[in-house]
C-alpha cells in the first residue's frame, strides 16, 4: 500500500524484440552515439518508450541503457524529450 | 536500543510505554509509502485507549509529495511537544535516508532497515529485511513493502496488538487488496518473529 | 442530517479537524483558494459539504474566496474560506469589507514559514500582527488560535460563533505542524459544544435597519432574500445601511464595530494557563509553540525553577488584563514566538513594572523544541 | 430601434417609481445626463416585465458611478469593494440558488480590476446576469483610462492619447466561453430592455453590455459633447446584428452591433450542483 | 509532428546544456518525467536558434512546478508571486525594452489567480511571450482543479468530478485581444520549438500554450496512466491546425489543434511609449 | 535633462509636489491604479514622465502595479506607485515580495478615511499599523510621513534615498486633506536635496552574489540585463538568491533584512519637535494632525501651559528612543491620531514610567482642528 | 472660467419652431399627457433633444416645460431616455 | 467683518494682515468655478514673498467634482494649522452654499454674494452683485462670473496687487479667452471701488 504515484515504468510492446548488442562501445565499434547523464535520470521511460528504433533498455532501475546503440539514427527524438536532460549526442 | 523495544519480555515492554513516550520514524524517498506507514501505525495505536497519538510529517517544495518522513509519538500520558526528539525507532527504506536521520535514534534506539537498499548500516544493534524485494516476490507489488515493515515493527515494538494493526489495515486498503496487504503484513509479523527468536 | 463524524476515537489532522468543526458548527459553503499548508481543509469541505447539502467552490483567487463566502453568508449561509499567509494577504481588503458590513464568517490562516512566498511547508507564526491589523482602516478583530488537532475543531467552533454572535469575521491562526499533524482526538458529540448562531431580526421588514445600534451593539441579521431588503455597502454607512457623511453617523458606525467586541472582551478572551500561581517565571506562547513551551516548563519544575505557562487561545482581542493577572507575582516573563517578536510588543505594553519581558524567537521554519525553551528559561530566570 | 411602442407593449413610466428607494437617496449622485440613471430604468422595467419579486431580486455592484446603481433600488443591495461584484454575487447565488442575481457594474470595475473575476464567471456558468454600464472611463475617480477607452482617446492619464489597445468586453466574454452575450446603448432603451429580459431568463452566465456616456469626463476630455450630443452619436453609430447579417461590410464600416450577440447552451453550475447533492445525500 | 530532422536543422542537444545552472539547482524538483522539463529544453533551444545573449534573456515566472522553470536557466529569472508573473515582466519590459522577456507560467497561474493580468496583457500588447505551460491541473499544492480542469475531470477540490467548465486559453487570449497565438504539446517538441520562435520573433504580445502531462496527479486522480501514457495520448490526438484546415469536420472529432492559431498585427505599447517621449523631447 | 520645475515660488498641490519630488529623485517608472485621493499623483506623472524619458503605465490593479514597480526597479529604474487603503490593501502580498527580495521601490499611500471604502474624499491616519504589519512574515519596514506640500516634495526624495540606500520599500503615508492642499512653496533647485541611489556592484558577474552579505548588510544591486545574471525568488534563499530550506541561510536571509534597517535607525529616524525641553505635556502627532497639534500646543503656550510638539517624520522603525528623550521630562503625552488609536500603543510600549500616556482620537473623516486639541490640552494637563 | 464641466444644455434646432401653446392644461383642455417630478430633474435637455414631436421646451433653468403637449403622441422615448425619472405618463 | 477686509485705509489693513492669518472661502454649486477661483486667489498671493498660502477645499462622492467650496488661508506667519477656523470673507454663489457656510463666518467678516442667486441674504454687513448675469450680459459667458467675483475679492480685501492677480488670470487663462477674462476681472475691480466709495 504505498499512497503516492509510482514513477511510470509500463512495459511497452518492445520487449518482445531479440535484443541484438547491449553496448556498442564494448563491442569494439568505437563511441556510442549518445551520452547519458544517467545520475539526473528520473527513469521516467519515455525514452525507452519513444526512441523508434528500440536503442534502449531498462537497467535495474528503469534508467535507459544503449541495448542496440548501431541503430541510432539521431533522429533526436530521445533527447528532445527526455525531462531532464540526461541525453545528449555525441554526433554533431 | 530502548529497553522498550528490543527487550524479548513483552510485559517490560508494556510497563516502559505506559511510563512515558516511545518516538518511531519511518523515512524513505517519495513513493514507497512511509508516510501512510506511519499513519496506519498511529492510527493502530489509538484504538488502544490507554495511548495519546500524534503523527507529523516533513514535506518537500509545498505539498507535491516528495515528503522523506513521517514521525509518530505515543505516550500515557499527555503529548505536549508534537514532534519527535530522541527516535526510539527509526525505520529506513533508503540509504539516504538512514545516513540522514540516524542521527535522530536515541543511543540504544531501534534501526531497521530495507536490507537490499540501505548497504551502510552504522550500527550493529539494527535489524535489516528486503522488504521490497520480498514485497514484489512474495506478495507480487512492491508497494506493500511499507505494510511488511508495519508488521515487523508492531512486532518487534509490542506497543500494538496484532488485531487493531489488522483492523486498520482492512479499513484503509483499497479495495480488492485487502486480502495482499493482510498477507504482508503477517509477513511482516512472522519476519519479526523469527528474527527475535534468533 | 447524517452526523459528520462517529463519535470514537479518530486519528485526524489538524486541518481535517477544522473542516470537520466547520460542518459541526453549521458552516455550509465554503469559498476558498489552494494553498500549502491549508489546502486540506478545502479539499475536505469540497468532500463534505455536499454530503450536507452545503455548497463548496473554488474560486479563481483568495480575492474571489473572500468575497465569495460574504457574499453567501449575506444570503444566509455559515461560511469560510482557508488559506496561508500569501493569501491572507490577498483577502485583506475584503476582510475589512466584512468588518465594516458586519458579515460573520471564519478565516483560517494555517500560518507557514518565512515572509512572502517563504517556506511553504514550514512552520511560521509571523502572520500574529497582520491578523490584527492586515487591512487599512480601524476595525477591531477577534483571532483564535488552537494547539492541538482537538483544538483545530473546537476552535473552529469557537470562531463560528463569536462570528455569528458579534457579527464579524473571525481569523483562525494555526500553523503548518498543528494544520498537518493528526492526533487521536474524540470527534465532539452532536450537542457536546455549544453552536451559535446570528441572531434573525423579529421586526416587521419596514421596522428592520440591517446595522440598528442595538443595546448590546450587534444587530439582528436577515439574510439577503429573506424579505427585509436592506442595503449593504462598504462606504461609511447609517443604520439602514445607506451612505452616509454625517460625522455623528460616522463616528456611531466606527464605535459600534469597535464596542461591540471589546465590551464582551471577558466573553471572547480564552485563556490557558499552567502553574502562573506561584511562577516566578511565565512563559507565554501560542499554538504549536505553546505545547514546546509547556514540556519546557515542566522539565523546569522538574529542576524546581517555578515556571508558569501563559498561552493564549483568543489572540486579538489582546487578553491584557488577564495576562497580567498571571503575571502578578512574575518576575519575568518569557515570550516565545516563531517570528521575529510580535507578541512580545504587546507584552511590553501591558507587563507589570516588575515583571521584565525577555523574548525567544525563532524564525527559519523549525519549531523551537522544549529543549531550546529551557535553556532558554535556564539563561533569563 | 427607438421607435413609437404599441401601447399594450408599452410599460408605464410610473412603474419605475414603484421600485425607487425615493425617501432616502434621491437626487441620485449622477450628473445631468449621465445615462447611469437610462440603464437604471431598463433594469427595472425588465424585473418588472418578468414580474420578479423585490424580495428575490439582489443587485450586486463594486465601485464607480455605475455601482452606485443599486442603492437607489428597492430590492436587495449590496454595494462591494471594486473590482469584486461578480465575485460577492457568486457567492449569493451558490448560497441562495432561487435568487435572481443581478452584477451592475463599469468598464473600470468589471474589466480592469474585476477582470479575472469576470472571466471566470464567463467560464463557470452560474446563473448570474452581469450589466456592464461601458462609458469608456473610470467616471467616478475623474477620468482616467479605463481599458475600454479606445486607442489614442484621451483620459486624465492618458493626456498624450492612450497607447493601450481596449477591450471588446463581448469578445472577452466569448472567449472566456459566456452563454449569452448582448449589447445596447442608453439610447437604444427599449432593446436594451429586450436584451435585459433575456439575460435575466437566460439560465447560465449572462452579459449585457449598455453603452452608456460619461460627457462629463469622456465626452469632455474627447471633445464628443454633451449627453445629447453622445446619444447621439449612438444613435448614428449602433447598427442591430439581425440587421447587420444581411448588410455588405462597406455599411457596417464605423458602426458597432448592438441586440442579441451569441447564445449557447451549457449545464449551470448551479444546477449541476444540486444535482450532486441529491445524488449523495440519496 | 515528431519526425526525424534533416540534421542541419538540428540543434545538437548538448546545447541546452550550456544555458542551464547545473552547479547548484539540479536535479529539479519535477517527478519523473514531467513534461516541465521537456518544455524548458524547447525555450533553451529557441533562444539558442535565436542567437539571443544569455543577458538579455529575462525569464519571469509566478508560483507553480512550472514556475519553477526559470531557476533551473542561467538568464536573468525572476520568480515572483503566485499569478503576478506577467505583471511583473511587464514591468521589466517596459523599464528596459530591448530585454527579450519570456513568461514562464502554469494553468492555475497563468488562468486561475494571475488570468486578468493575462488578458490584460493580450490587450495591451506589450512585447512578451508567455508560455503557458498547461497540465489542466494544480501540481504544486497537490492535484486541485484548475481553470482548465475539464468538466467532469477529477481533482482532490473536485472529488465528485468538476461542475466547472474549463477555459481554452487559445480563445481567452484572442478575445482579450492578443497578437500570436500558439498551442503545442510536450510530446510535439519540434513544432513546440518553431512555436517558441516564433513567438519570440513576434513584436508584441505572443502566447505558446504548451500541453504538458501532470501524471502525478491529473493522470493518476484521471486514470489517464504514466507519462509515457499521457504523451501517447497527446501524440494520437493533437492535429496540426494547417493540416487540419483541409479536413472535413468528422476528422476532427475529439482533436484538438495545434500550430500556430492567430497572429495579427497590432502597434506595440513599448514601441508606442518610444515614439511619445522623442514627441515630447524634442 | 530638463529641470522638473521652475525654482520660483509656486503653488503646488500635496500630491503634485510627490510626483515633482519623485521626478526631483530620477524616478523614471510608476505604474498605478487611480483611486481618491491619490489619483493626481498619477495624473501628475503620466504627464511628466515621458517628457524626461521614463515611462508612465496605468496597471489593471493595484497588485499589478505593486508588481510592475517592482519588474522596473529590477530592470534599473527607480519607480514609484500611489495608491490610499483600499489599494494599499491590495499590495500587501507584493510589498512583501519587494522586502524579501530586496527591490527598492516607493508606494505612496493618501490616506483617506473611515475602514473599507470608507470615506474616499475626507482624511483618516487609520493605515498606520498596517503600513507596518500589513504583509503576512516578517519585515522591517521604513515609513515616512509628511505634513506639508514641500515636506511631501522633500519626504518623498527621502523615501526615494531610504529606498535606494537600504534596497527595501518604502511607503510614504500621506492623507487626504494634505493630497489636495495647495501651498505655495519654493521647489527645490537642482543639486539642493541630497540624492541616493543604489549601489551598483563592482565585481566580476561571476563573483557577484545578488544578496550578498555586506558588512553595512546592504547588497549592490545589479539590474536585470547589466549582465549580472542572478535569480530572484520569493521563496527563502541565499546569497545568490537560490532557494534555499538551510535554516543558517534562512536565519542569515531574515536577520539581513531585520537589520539592515534596525542598524541605521539613527539615520532613517527624523523627528520634527517644539518646546520640549521644558515641556510638561508634549503633544504627538504626525501628518495633517502635527500641523493642528503644533498650533494647540503654541495655544497652549499662550496660556502659559508649558506644552511641546513631538511630530514623528519617520513612522516606522517607530522612533522609540528619541521620543523617550524628549519625553524625559514630561509628565504627560497626549497622543492625537485621525484613527481609533494605533501609534499610541508604540507609545505606552515606551513611554517612562513618569510619563502619562493620553490620546485623542477622531475618526468620522474629519480633521482635528487646533481648538480641539487645545482644549484636551487643558483637560489632561 | 470654470475648472468643471457646464451640464450640457446645448440648444437644438427646434428653437426655431414656432412655439404654439405652452401649456395645455391652461388652456383648459383636461390633464396634460405627462407628469414632470422636475425637483428632480437636472436639465440635462435629453428630454426636450429627443422628443419627436416637440413637445418641450426649456425654461429658465433648461427643465423641460410642456410647450406642445398637443402634440404628444405617448411615443415613451422621453421618459425612457430620461436619467433621473422626472417624466411619467398620465395616461394608461 | 474684520478691519482688515473692510477699513477703507489701505495702511490698516496691510497691517492687520501682516499680523496674522486672513481666512477666505469661495463656494458655490459644481461649475460655478469656485475651487479655480480659489486656486487664482491662492496663487496670486503666492507672488507676494511675504505671505505664506495654503488652500484646501471639500470633495463630493470619490473626486467626481462636485466640489462646492474652496478655502485660502493667507498670513504673514507659518501657517500651522492649514484648514480654515474662522473665515474673514465668504464668497457664496449660490443659495444654499450661504446658508450653510455663514455659520462659519467671523463675526463681523465679509460676505459677498451673487445678488441674483443668493436672494436670503443673513446680514447686512455684505456685498452683492449679479456676477453671473453681468459675465453673460457684460463678457458673453456665464463661466467667468467667478473671475468677476474674483476681482471684486481682490479690491475689497486689498490683500494682493492688482498686477499679481492680472499675472495669475494672464498665466492660467485657456488660450484666446485672455481678453474675456481680464475684461471680468477689470469689471470686478471697478464694481467693487464703486461700491466701497457708495
Ligand atoms: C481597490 C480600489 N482601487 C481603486 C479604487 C478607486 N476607484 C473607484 S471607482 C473607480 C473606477 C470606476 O470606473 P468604472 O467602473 O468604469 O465606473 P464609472 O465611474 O465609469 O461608472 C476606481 C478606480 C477603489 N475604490 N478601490
Ligand atoms: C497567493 C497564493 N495563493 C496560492 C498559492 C498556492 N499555490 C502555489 S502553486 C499553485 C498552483 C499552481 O498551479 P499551476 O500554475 O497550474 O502550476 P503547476 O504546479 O501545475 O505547474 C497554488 C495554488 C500561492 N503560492 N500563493
Ligand atoms: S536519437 Fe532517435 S534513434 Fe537514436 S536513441 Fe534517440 S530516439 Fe532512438
Ligand atoms: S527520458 Fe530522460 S529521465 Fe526519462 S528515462 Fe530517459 S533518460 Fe531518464
Ligand atoms: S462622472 Fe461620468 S459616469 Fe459619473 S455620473 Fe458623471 S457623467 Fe456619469
Ligand atoms: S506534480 Fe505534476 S506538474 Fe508537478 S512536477 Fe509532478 S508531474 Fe510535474
Ligand atoms: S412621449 Fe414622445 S411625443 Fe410625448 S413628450 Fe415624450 S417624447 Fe415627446
Ligand atoms: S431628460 Fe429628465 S433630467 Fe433631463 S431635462 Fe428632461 S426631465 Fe430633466
Ligand atoms: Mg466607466
Ligand atoms: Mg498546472
Amino acid at each position: 500500500m504505498a499512497e503516492e504515484k509510482t514513477a511510470g515504468k509500463a512495459k511497452t510492446e518492445k520487449e518482445k524484440k531479440p535484443r541484438k548488442i547491449r553496448y556498442s562501445f564494448q563491442e569494439g565499434k568505437g563511441l556510442p552515439p549518445l551520452n547519458l547523464y544517467l545520475h539526473w535520470c528520473k527513469a521516467c521511460n519515455i525514452c525507452i518508450a519513444f526512441c523508434p528504433q528500440d536503442v534502449f533498455e531498462p537497467d535495474r532501475d528503469g534508467k535507459p541503457m544503449l541495448a542496440r546503440p548501431e541503430e541510432c539514427t539521431q533522429c533526436a527524438i530521445c533527447w528532445l524529450h527526455c525531462p531532464d536532460f540526461v541525453i545528449t549526442s555525441n554526433y554533431k | 536500543m530502548t529497553t522498550m523495544t528490543n527487550s524479548k519480555n513483552n510485559k517490560k515492554k508494556k510497563k516502559d510505554a505506559n511510563d512515558g513516550r516511545f518516538e518511531l520514524r519511518i523515512s524513505g524517498s517519495g513513493g514507497q509509502g512511509a508516510i501512510l506507514a506511519a499513519i496506519l501505525f498511529a492510527q493502530a495505536s489509538g484504538k488502544n485507549p490507554k495511548y495519546n497519538v500524534v503523527q507529523t510529517q516533513s514535506y518537500g517544495p509545498e505539498a507535491r509529495g516528495g515528503a522523506s518522513r513521517a514521525d509518530v509519538v505515543i505516550s500515557t500520558n499527555e503529548i505536549y511537544y508534537p514532534k519527535t526528539m530522541k527516535l526510539d525507532l527509526l525505520m529506513a527504506f533508503t540509504q539516504e535516508a538512514c545516513d540522514k536521520y540516524f542521527i535522530d535514534l536515541k543511543p540504544g534506539g531501534l534501526l531497521i532497515v530495507d536490507s537490499n537498499l540501505v548497504t551502510k548500516v552504522p550500527t550493529k544493534n539494527s535489524y535489516g529485511f528486503p522488504f521490497v524485494r520480498m514485497a514484489r516476490e512474495q506478495i507480487g507489488i512492491a508497494m506493500v513493502a511499507n505494510v511488511i515493515a508495519l508488521g515487523v515493527i508492531v512486532e518487534l515494538t509490542g506497543l500494538i496488538s496484532h488485531e487493531d494493526m489488522k483492523a486498520v489495515i482492512m479499513e484503509r486498503a483499497p479495495k480488492g487488496t485487502e486480502e495482499k496487504n493482510l498477507k504482508a503484513l503477517n509477513l511482516g509479523f512472522d519476519l519479526a518473529k523469527k528474527t527475535k527468536r534468533k | 442530517m447524517p452526523s459528520s463524524n462517529t463519535s470514537a476515537r479518530v486519528l485526524m489532522q489538524g486541518n481535517e479537524a477544522c473542516a470537520h468543526g466547520a460542518i459541526y458548527s453549521g458552516c455550509r459553503f465554503f469559498g476558498g483558494y489552494p494553498i500549502t499548508p491549508s489546502t486540506e481543509i478545502a479539499e475536505g469541505m469540497a468532500r463534505m459539504l455536499p454530503k450536507y447539502g452545503g455548497r463548496f467552490i473554488q474560486m479563481e483567487d483568495e480575492i474571489g474566496s473572500m468575497a465569495a463566502i460574504i457574499g453567501a453568508s449575506a444570503a444566509g449561509l455559515k461560511s469560510m474560506t482557508a488559506t496561508s499567509g500569501p493569501g491572507y494577504s490577498l483577502m485583506q481588503e475584503n476582510i475589512g469589507y466584512a468588518y465594516m458590513t458586519e458579515v460573520p464568517c471564519v478565516i483560517v490562516n494555517v500560518q507557514r514559514g518565512g515572509p512572502s512566498t517563504g517556506l511553504p511547508t514550514k512552520i511560521g507564526q509571523a502572520d500574529t500582527m497582520q491578523a490584527r491589523w492586515g487591512p487599512h482602516g480601524d476595525y477591531n478583530a477577534i483571532v483564535v488560535a488552537p494547539a492541538s488537532v482537538r483544538e483545530c475543531f473546537e476552535q473552529t467552533v469557537k470562531a463560528f460563533n463569536f462570528s455569528e454572535r458579534f457579527r464579524t469575521p473571525v481569523t483562525l491562526l494555526g500553523d503548518e505542524v498543528l494544520g498537518h499533524m493528526r492526533e487521536v482526538i474524540t470527534v465532539p458529540e452532536e450537542g457536546e459544544l455549544e453552536v451559535i448562531s446570528r441572531e434573525k431580526p423579529d421586526v416587521p421588514s419596514e421596522w428592520y435597519h440591517h446595522f440598528e445600534v442595538t443595546p448590546n451593539l450587534v444587530s439582528p441579521m436577515a439574510a439577503v432574500g429573506d424579505g427585509y431588503r436592506y442595503h449593504m455597502t462598504g462606504l461609511t454607512h447609517d443604520s439602514e445601511g445607506f451612505p452616509t457623511a454625517k460625522i455623528s453617523e460616522i463616528k456611531r458606525k466606527l464605535d459600534k464595530l469597535y464596542y461591540k467586541i471589546s465590551r464582551f472582551y471577558d466573553e471572547i478572551v480564552q485563556i490557558d494557563t499552567e502553574m502562573t500561581e506561584d511562577a516566578s517565571i511565565c512563559v507565554l506562547a501560542y499554538g504549536t509553540t505553546a505545547r514546546a513551551a509547556r514540556q519546557a516548563v515542566h522539565m523546569a519544575r522538574e529542576k524546581r525553577i517555578r515556571a508558569g505557562l501563559i498561552r493564549p487561545i483568543t489572540i486579538w482581542p489582546f487578553a491584557d488584563e488577564h495576562i497580567r493577572e498571571h503575571l502578578a507575582h512574575a518576575k519575568k516573563v518569557l515570550v516565545v514566538e516563531l517570528n521575529m517578536g510580535q507578541l512580545v510588543n504587546e507584552v511590553r505594553r501591558i507587563a507589570p513594572r516588575h515583571c521584565k519581558v525577555e523574548q525567544l524567537n525563532r524564525y527559519d521554519g523549525e519549531v523551537l523544541n522544549p529543549v531550546d525553551i529551557f535553556k532558554k528559561i535556564l539563561e533569563v530566570k | 430601434m427607438v421607435e413609437a411602442t404599441k401601447p399594450e407593449d408599452k410599460q408605464t413610466s410610473d412603474v419605475t417609481h414603484q421600485y425607487l428607494r425615493t425617501k432616502k437617496n434621491f437626487p441620485n449622485v449622477w450628473c445631468p445626463g449621465c445615462g447611469i440613471g437610462t440603464v437604471m430604468g431598463s433594469i427595472i422595467r425588465s424585473i418588472d416585465k418578468l414580474g420578479y419579486k423585490k424580495n428575490e431580486v439582489v443587485l450586486v455592484s463594486g465601485i464607480g458611478c455605475s455601482s452606485r446603481l443599486p442603492v437607489y433600488c428597492d430590492f436587495n443591495t449590496l454595494h462591494t469593494t471594486h473590482g469584486r461584484s461578480i465575485a460577492f454575487a457568486s457567492g449569493v447565488k451558490v448560497a441562495k440558488p432561487n435568487l435572481k442575481v443581478i452584477v451592475v457594474t463599469g468598464d473600470g470595475d468589471c474589466l480592469a480590476i474585476g477582470g479575472n473575476h469576470f472571466i471566470h464567471a464567463c467560464r463557470r456558468n452560474i446563473d448570474l446576469t452581469v450589466i456592464l454600464i461601458n462609458n469608456q472611463i473610470y467616471g467616478m475617480t475623474g477620468g482616467q483610462c479605463s481599458p475600454a477607452t479606445p486607442n489614442l482617446a484621451y483620459a486624465t492619464t492618458a493626456p498624450y492619447g492612450n497607447l493601450e489597445h481596449n477591450f471588446i468586453p463581448v469578445d472577452l466574454a466569448k472567449g472566456a466561453g459566456a452563454s449569452y452575450i448582448a449589447r445596447s446603448t442608453v439610447y437604444h432603451v427599449q432593446q436594451m430592455d429586450k436584451m435585459i429580459v433575456g439575460a435575466l431568463q437566460k439560465k447560465g452566465f449572462s452579459l449585457v453590455e449598455a453603452i452608456s456616456n460619461c460627457h462629463t469626463y469622456y465626452g469632455r476630455l474627447n471633445k464628443e459633447g454633451d449627453a445629447v450630443a453622445m446619444l447621439k452619436w449612438m444613435k448614428e453609430h449602433a447598427m442591430s446584428a439581425k440587421v447587420a447579417k444581411n448588410l455588405p461590410p462597406e455599411k457596417l464600416e464605423g458602426k458597432f452591433l448592438t441586440g442579441l450577440l451569441w447564445d449557447v447552451e451549457k449545464p449551470e453550475f448551479c444546477e449541476e450542483y444540486e444535482k450532486l447533492i441529491q445524488r449523495l445525500q440519496k
